[in-house]
């Protein structure tokens, strides 16, 4: 492993980066698609088919781990399926593929161009695609695999229903991945929203779980309602939303943005990026629509892995990637897309440095790599961007799985006070040490694929003129962000062994059936009354359960991933799909000499390598004196005693500087307000005139009754009196 | 429009009418019909004036005016007598009264038929009614008039709104009949006398003017027995022998017939009504047949006494019968 | 074939009264299923892609001539469609009434079938005052419904459907006999104008009475001024917009659903209230395209106000079949909206939506139809996390909502999409920017739809809110006991329902969930089916856009500025 | 005897427009006057014989008119509605007294006040 290492960085260090130095591959012809293998359909299909048929193990009452092994079959062959793919894509580099599979919405009101719309179950397969494609099902037949185990606790129905979810999201992601229109991927967008859903309202009996899958879902849909809209409005500007129609449609504006015209592209035009940015916020968790993630850490673990860390929260960053070429033709979208990603960086940093518990430290961290990558792609290296898309989906997953694998083990522990040294116990040695690699890809230590990613999109950052005070703010970030992760592994995975139980244990109490086989250990029932000795003795009646084969496998595979992660860098392989595909950055011509930022004189793109690792080696040091050095216990470190020094800082950072509640104040409860007015006014007003125009006619009937007295003469006089006037009038009108 | 009469006579006319009517209706104290009677007749005599006024080169038809008086003096005397039973007959001699101007009207028949009917029937029945109903007077008060009997109801109201109603009536009929021109198409003329030939027969037989075995007949319709009469009164009657139509053909112009060879009025009325209404005639049999049956069954019909009324009842049998009451105590 | 579509319900509520009442159930089931296959045979065997489709289906006998009435069924795809969809919806209906009604069980099942045929004919009917009759007929079978069937506040539910919706029907008939008299005393038959549209279709009847539809809408469409469309579609547009509903006349609809019985429920949501869209659909726009257009952004605006605030007002709910109830009002904010965006996104949309929502909506109602047939109440205070008691219920119950929050896959999503995205294309803000190719022009834009876009965020708030309550969270069930003895014997003579659905509720339920999920996939045939109808209706506005309505063609010279007009409309 | 000279004096009276020196407008105001005091008549009195006597006074007074417009127009078809109106009287007198004989029965008094169930 280290003599790896080790030879990784030599030949880091020695090749220039790569988005420089390698000729850069001939640009993609963009608006051209050519029939596509038949096998791409797979990759959408198997899923389908592995949801499809837990559905009817879940009718069938299956109570084994039949579900799982259909799921992970049914997604490894969608992994070949996707290599096969690729193979058959990059073999045509710059070219897109389509396999056209099924007709879905069909209008047509003219033979003019704009004047029919077409969404199709249809396949659009390029070299970005099938990157995502790639670590998209390969991680999920790894997590379908760990989850197995994890999930066994559940057996029956809601194996089935986590298995079920589980594969329909995978479907869902590659609609939205591969589908060759907008409306598919919106189909796919919306559908792992749902999957989302399912999921994190897994344990739905808890009332927080289905708050936080409902959060997730509605803050999707807001960031849904700027998709659609951007949809229309590229329907409405280009007449088609098949991205071959869009981007040919856009190929003149393309042109324009590229000779530094950029001011005589329509108004409307660039507003479409802008549009596309507030969906992309919505999925990928940025400012301010973040706040649904960290609550989504309710589900269970490998969902969080792989559905909130490496895949579905990235979806936002494809669909920006996909787009490049209208970001690049509008003059705002851009700038958003970078200060709004460095912002999120920042604060979702901040806010993890704060946190106890240790899943939700890798949720803000989610966030906060998300925002990275965010600003990456705003500041025009979708190479870096896509680059840190893929080393984070494999050493996120790693580190959200060596936490599931704590929580699992001690029975919903995740309080970084409350664990220590599980590194030493017996049995969770790979989970250590695949922690220890995903810490130091995240905290970007040298060598580590975190570390190359991270570094191109500082350094692209320093480089752009215009963007020096984002590059500074990352860079802090990337300080904290080594500091947090290592408060994490020196806290929880060494120093003194000392553990006290979780209470929550999955909900074990609610299924009786307890614990599979597979933990070897024989007390699975047991576990209910921890709660009430939730104190240091509840390790005399509590076992901690190490890890079973299922995770382990996938760990040490998932830790092998990140590390070889790096591997890709180093043969540009990335950059490489990225500028054969639509995400390519295009050329600005800037009239005159290209403006290159410095990094204090020296060209980031040299420098950064050093910077950074510094930068993380400073946040490591940070953590080890403050978190490891002279800790006894579990629940204190010297990091407690720092706590004053910071003021209401610390506890407004470990509150979420309050954004929920001020969410909360400012939108939820006013909506809330109006709603009930409404209500009222709908029952009152509304109503209320309608039951006054009903009740009116009653009234009178009421006051003209007291007129019938009864007596015949009474309705004689009035007969009388009516004669009387219809004749005077008659007379009137006579005379 | 040409004012029959000045609307200002009218109308204080009406006026004086209402106000008589509204004193002699019956009331608490004392009921000054008298009064009110002169006052009506003071009214009549307005309206007389003005009326008669109206038609200066006209003598007055006295018949007329006598049996209005009467017909009007006697409703009157309906509606304000105390007593039913003089109401009843107060009526009889109110219908009497429109007889005479139905006769006044040529109509004869009808005033005949409304004499036997009216006052012999209906009339009859409603005197039967009212001392059917009627307390007789007991033996402490001679005066058993009911309440209900003496004390009209609202009699400023019904007479302002009689007044009203008269008013508007009298405007409109006086209005709309001064200009009214007799229609001739609704006069039947003696077009009915071509289905009347023998009394045709008859008729001109007795004035001579035809003979033996002549006899009327109509050419147009080719009957035997005929006449075309027209209403220009320029008709023709085709005499002919047993031979029918033929040289001894001979016609009689509208000029030379007799005068009693004219529709009378109870034959017009006859054929007005079976020839022209023979389906209301069903319906208005139906309609007394039904009257009929209904009035046996509601009068066959045991009533109970209503709970106010039975308990009113128990006590008048309590008090007419002590003894009972003693005994059970 | 047609007017077998109306009888054979009809007959067989005649029939029902005699059957044994163990069997009632059965024979009207049976019933039902006969007129489901017959439409379904009608629907599916046929390509109703063509303008002319249907045609030849088309029955016409005299009814009243002095009047101009004429008994006549006539029917294209897009009343197929609805057709189609009242006849699924009549089985499912009584199925699911089997165990939920127990008394009266005749005279139920009877109305519930009368109701099936008043409906069929409405989508049929191509003559107005038939229109107008059957339209009405509906009110009848289900004032019974609710006012005998329903729960405890039924009887001034009853009585508030009936004269709301009759109020608003009433003042259309007045609409609708003022365009047969425009079309009896102001239309010269001998206008060249005239000749030439009787001269194209033979069977319109122009300048004597006649209330054909046909003949109506050429009368009006042609030769009323715009003026007096405006006052004729508002006519029309009283007693459509009550049905529909649109806010502000809709306070009539929660409380009818939720006192309705399930059946009712299913029926008013599923088909009832798709009379109000059909008849500004059919009726109304064809009648008075111009005053469509300028009733436009008034209704747009309604809309809004219904998706917008109907959605809001679902979100305080506790009764979740007032909820389901109120959703109704936002959604088909969002039909009607797609309707008057009078393009083919938007119209297509909205009569998919009409069809969808009564799919995803019936459903809805028949789920918590379901929830009250076991618990008695619908507080959401009450009862809540069944998904712990019932999972498959709740697996419906969260594909429908799914289905009803507009989830791409689904059917809600294609119908909710092409109505914003219609509404989208219908601004007249996008005549200014040269280069848009998509827009189409008219009275709504992209601001309408931005703000109706709302609703689909409020959508989401309110059906998962009645999600995370009914179906997820801690499990809450009233005590039984309570129920039983506070409603005495009644619901002891009910057979006891198991806790989780019996093979009859899903039978009753999952053809519905298939429909979602095929209408969401592969919504290309009934795109297809509709397609024809939906361009009549788009060619009527387009042709009232083009041209003034030619009240004096000859004397002003109208006629010829209408095409000097339409080709100026056309370059741009 | 009076009635045959006064048909011998009047029977073959002039046409129309000559009734014996009064002309229509006498008649109807005459038959105006009397269905007014019938008509007032119903509204004062309280009892229900009375009342039924008054609408028999209007329709006298009816008849009246029916008759002078019968001669005006020499024209039977008025006379031939007073017959009609006589024999609706007929039946109503038999009807409404069956009802007051009835009425009278069950609460021992004819005042039309004391049956007020239609009150309001």
């Amino acid at each position: 492993m280290t003599h790896l290492l080790s030879h990784l960085a030599s030949v880091a260090l020695a090749a220039s980066p790569p988005a420089e130095g390698a000729a850069r591959a001939a640009a993609p012809v963009l608006g051209r698609v050519v029939e596509g293998p038949w096998t791409a359909v797979l990759i959408p299909g198997l899923p389908l088919l592995a949801a499809v048929l837990v559905a009817l193990c879940a009718a069938g009452r299956v109570r084994s781990k039949l579900p799982a092994w259909i799921t992970v079959g049914c997604l490894a062959g969608a992994f070949a399926a996707a290599v096969q793919t690729y193979l058959a894509v990059v073999h045509q580099p710059g070219l897109a593929q389509g396999v056209r599979v099924l007709e879905w919405i069909h209008l047509s009101w003219g033979e003019k161009p704009g004047q029919s719309f077409a969404a199709d179950f249809g396949l659009y397969l390029d070299s970005l695609t099938m990157l995502w494609m790639l670590f998209v099902t390969g991680l999920a037949t790894l997590i379908a695999l760990y989850a197995s185990e994890y999930m066994a606790h559940d057996l029956g129905a809601g194996y089935n229903r986590f298995y079920f979810a589980f594969a329909l999201f995978v479907f869902s992601m590659s609609c939205l991945v591969m589908g060759d229109n907008l409306i598919l991927l919106y189909l796919g967008w919306e559908g792992v929203g749902l999957c989302s859903y399912l999921l994190i309202g897994y344990f739905y009996k808890k009332p927080s779980a289905v708050a936080a899958a409902k959060k997730a879902f509605i803050m999707n849909r807001i960031g849904d309602l700027g998709l659609a809209l951007g949809i229309m409005l590229t329907f409405v500007q280009f007449g088609s939303v098949r991205y071959a129609e869009i981007f040919e449609a856009a190929a003149p504006y393309l042109t324009l943005a590229g000779e530094g015209r950029i001011g005589e592209i329509p108004l409307l035009i660039q507003l479409i990026p802008v549009l596309f940015t507030v969906g992309a916020f919505g999925k990928s968790a940025q400012l301010p629509l973040y706040v649904w993630l960290p609550d989504a850490m309710e589900g269970p673990t490998p969902v969080s892995a792989l559905i909130h860390a490496a895949t579905m929260v990235t979806a936002g960053v494809y669909l920006v990637a996909r787009f490049l070429p209208l970001y690049q033709c509008s003059t705002w979208a851009l700038p958003i897309v970078a200060w709004t990603g460095a912002g999120t960086a920042l604060l979702a940093a901040t806010i993890g440095m704060a946190q106890f518990d240790i899943k939700r430290i890798m949720a803000y961290s989610t966030v906060s790599q998300l925002g990275y990558m965010f600003a990456g792609l705003g500041v025009l290296t979708s190479a870096g961007a896509a680059y840190h898309v893929f080393t984070h989906a494999f050493f996120k997953a790693t580190l959200f799985l060596g936490c599931g694998a704590v929580m699992h083990g001690f029975a919903g522990q995740l309080d970084l006070r409350k664990l220590s040294g599980v590194a030493f116990m017996k049995g969770w040695g790979i989970v250590g040490l695949a922690m220890l690699v995903g810490c130091l890809n995240l905290a970007g230590f040298p060598f580590t694929a975190g570390f190359f990613s991270k570094d191109m999109i500082l350094a692209e950052a320093f480089a752009s003129p215009t963007y020096q005070a984002l590059g500074w703010v990352l860079l802090f970030t990337a300080g904290l962000t080594a500091y947090y992760t290592f408060r994490v592994f020196f806290r929880v995975f060494i120093g003194p062994k000392f553990y006290e139980p979780g209470d929550e244990l999955h909900a074990h109490d609610d299924h009786g059936h307890g614990h599979g086989g597979a933990h070897g250990h024989g007390d699975g029932h047991g576990h209910a009354p921890a709660k009430a000795k939730a104190t240091a003795d509840a390790a005399h009646d509590f076992h901690p359960h190490a890890p079973g084969w299922a995770i382990n496998v996938v760990m040490v595979l998932l830790t092998v991933g990140s590390i070889l992660a790096a591997y890709p860098y180093l043969i540009s392989w990335v950059p490489g799909l990225i500028d054969a595909s639509s995400a390519r950055v295009i050329e600005v011509a800037h009239g005159g000499e290209h403006a290159h930022g410095t990094f204090f004189g020296y060209d980031p793109h040299a420098v950064m390598y050093y910077v950074s690792a510094i930068v993380g080696a400073v946040g490591i040091i940070f953590a080890f004196v403050l978190h490891f050095v002279g800790r006894t216990g579990a629940a204190t470190a010297k990091a407690d005693a720092l706590l004053p020094v910071f003021g209401p800082l610390a506890r407004w950072a470990q509150n979420k500087w309050y954004v929920d509640e001020f969410y909360n104040f400012l939108v939820r409860v006013p909506l809330l307000v109006i709603s009930h007015v409404l209500h009222l006014a709908d029952k009152l007003l509304v109503d209320g005139l309608v039951d006054l125009a009903g009740f009116m006619p009653q009234a009178a009937g009421r006051g003209l009754r007291r007129q019938q007295t009864g007596a015949l003469n009474g309705y004689a006089f009035g007969m009388v009196l009516g004669v009387g006037v219809i004749a005077a009038i008659g007379a009137v009108l006579l005379w | 429009m040409e004012h029959l009469i000045s609307p200002v006579l009218l109308y204080g006319a009406c006026a004086i009418g209402a106000l008589g009517v509204l004193v002699a209706l019956p009331r608490e104290r004392l009921t000054p019909a008298v009064f009110g009677a002169i006052l009506l007749a003071g009214a009549f005599g307005a309206l007389v004036l003005g009326l008669g006024f109206a038609a200066p080169d006209q003598v007055p038809n006295f018949h007329f005016y006598i049996f209005s008086l009467i017909a009007l003096l006697a409703s009157l005397r309906v509606i304000s007598h105390p007593r039913p039973i003089y109401s009843a007959l107060y009526f009889i001699l109110t219908i009497l009264a429109a007889c005479g101007l139905y006769l006044i009207l040529s109509a004869e028949f009808l005033a005949f038929a409304l004499i036997i009917v009216y006052a012999g029937a209906i009339l009859i029945t409603y005197l039967f009614v009212i001392m059917l109903a009627t307390e007789g007077p007991t033996a402490d008060q001679v005066e058993a008039l009911n309440e209900y009997d003496r004390v009209a109801r609202e009699p400023v109201l019904a007479a302002g709104a009689g007044f009203i109603v008269l008013a508007a009536l009298t405007t409109l009929l006086v209005g709309g009949s001064t200009g009214l021109k007799a229609d001739p198409r609704l006069m039947p003329g003696d077009t009915r006398l071509a289905v009347m030939p023998q009394k045709v027969n008859d008729s001109l037989r007795a004035a001579g003017l035809i003979k033996g075995d002549e006899g009327v007949i109509h050419i147009e319709k080719e009957r035997r027995w005929g006449i075309t009469p027209r209403r220009d009164g320029n008709g023709t009657l085709y005499v002919a022998d047993k031979n029918g139509l033929g040289a001894s053909t001979r016609l009689i112009p509208q000029a030379q017939w007799p005068a009693d060879l004219r529709l009378s009025n109870t034959e017009g009325v006859a054929f007005s009504l079976i020839d022209g209404h023979p389906g209301a005639i069903e319906i208005a049999g139906v309609i007394l047949l039904m009257a009929m049956l209904g009035a046996v069954v509601l009068a066959r019909k045991k009533v109970e006494l209503d709970e106010a009324a039975k308990a009113q009842a128990q006590r008048h049998a309590r008090l007419d019968e002590p003894d009972v009451a003693g005994v059970t105590r | 074939m047609l007017l077998a579509l109306i009888l054979i319900p009809l007959l067989t509520a005649a029939v029902v009264p005699l059957a044994p009442k163990r069997s009632v159930g059965q024979v009207a089931l049976l019933g039902t299923l006969v007129a489901l296959a017959l439409a379904a045979y009608l629907t599916l065997g046929r390509d109703w892609s063509g303008p002319d489709a249907g045609r030849d289906l088309a029955v016409s006998a005299p009814w009243m001539p002095e009047l101009g009435l004429v008994f006549k069924l006539g029917t294209d795809g897009l009343s197929m469609s609805l057709v189609a969809l009242t006849a699924l919806l009549g089985p499912i209906c009584v199925a699911c009434s089997f165990t939920a009604v127990t008394q009266r069980v005749r005279t139920y099942y009877g109305w519930l079938l009368v109701l099936q045929a008043a409906m069929t004919g409405v989508f049929l009917a191509r003559d107005m005052i038939l229109f107008y009759v059957f339209f009405e007929f509906t009110l009848v079978p289900m004032f019974v419904l609710i006012s005998l069937y329903g729960s405890t506040n039924r009887k001034a539910a009853a009585v508030k459907f009936f004269l709301y919706t009759f109020t608003g029907s009433v003042i259309a008939l007045a609409g609708i006999v003022y365009a047969a008299w425009f079309n009896a005393n102001r239309v010269d038959a001998a206008d060249p104008v005239a000749k030439a549209l009787v001269a194209a279709s033979p069977d319109l009847v122009l300048g004597r009475w006649t209330f054909d539809l046909a003949s109506l809408q050429a009368a009006a469409s042609r030769f009323m001024s715009a003026e007096t469309q405006w006052w004729v579609f508002l006519a029309l547009l009283c007693g459509f917009a009550v049905k529909v509903p649109l806010v502000p006349v809709h306070t009539w609809l929660p409380l009818a659903h939720t006192e309705a019985p399930t059946a009712g429920s299913v029926v008013l949501a599923g088909v009832l209230l798709k009379l109000g869209t059909y008849g500004l659909l059919k009726i109304a726009i064809g009648l008075c395209p111009a005053g469509a257009m300028a009733w436009a952004p008034t209704i747009g605006l309604l809309c809004l106000l219904g998706i917008v605030g109907a959605g809001l007002i679902c979100w305080v709910q506790t009764d979740v079949k007032k909820l389901v109830a109120y959703s109704s009002v936002a959604h088909l904010g969002f039909c009607v909206l797609g309707l008057f965006a009078f393009n083919d996104a938007g119209v297509q949309g909205s009569v998919l939506y009409m069809i969808n929502h009564g799919l995803s909506t019936g459903a809805l109602f028949l789920c918590i139809g379901m929830i009250y047939e076991r618990y008695h109440t619908r507080s959401m205070r009450e009862i809540g996390g069944l998904a712990a008691r019932m999972p498959i219920w709740a697996t419906f119950m969260v594909f429908f909502t799914m289905a009803s929050v507009g989830l791409p896959g689904l059917n809600g999503f294609v119908s909710e999409f092409l109505c914003l995205l219609g509404a989208f294309q219908a601004g007249d803000v996008w005549r200014s920017h040269p280069l848009t190719v998509g827009g189409t022009g008219g009275n709504l834009g992209p601001y309408v739809a931005a703000i109706a876009g709302t609703g689909m965020i409020i959508a989401a708030m309110y059906l998962l809110y009645m999600l995370g309550h009914v179906v997820f969270g801690p499990l809450r069930e009233p005590h039984h006991d309570e129920h039983h003895s506070a409603s005495g014997g009644a619901h002891d003579a009910e057979p006891r329902l198991p806790a989780d659905l019996t093979a009859r509720e899903i039978g009753v339920l999952a053809p519905l969930a298939v429909l979602c999920l095929v209408l969401g996939v592969y919504p290309k045939p009934l795109m297809r089916m509709v397609d024809p109808g939906v361009k009549e209706v788009i060619a009527a506005v387009e042709g009232a856009r083009t041209q003034r309505p030619a009240t004096r063609p000859v004397a002003e010279g109208d006629a010829g500025a209408a095409p000097a007009l339409a080709t100026q409309e056309a370059a741009r | 005897m009076i009635g045959g000279t006064l048909v011998t004096l009047l029977a073959q009276g002039p046409i129309p427009a000559d009734m014996g020196g009064v002309t229509l407008a006498h008649y109807l105001v005459v038959s105006a006057v009397m269905f007014v005091l019938g008509l007032v008549g119903f509204m004062v009195r309280r009892n229900l014989i009375i009342m039924f006597l008054c609408t028999e006074l209007m329709f006298q007074a009816a008849g009246i008119a029916l008759i002078a417009f019968s001669r005006f127009h020499m024209n039977h078809t008025g006379q031939t509605f007073v017959i009609f109106v006589l024999t609706v009287a007929a039946a109503e007198a038999a009807m409404a007294l069956a009802l007051v004989v009835l009425l009278f029965r069950r609460k021992e008094t004819l005042d039309g006040a004391a049956w007020r169930e239609l009150k309001g």
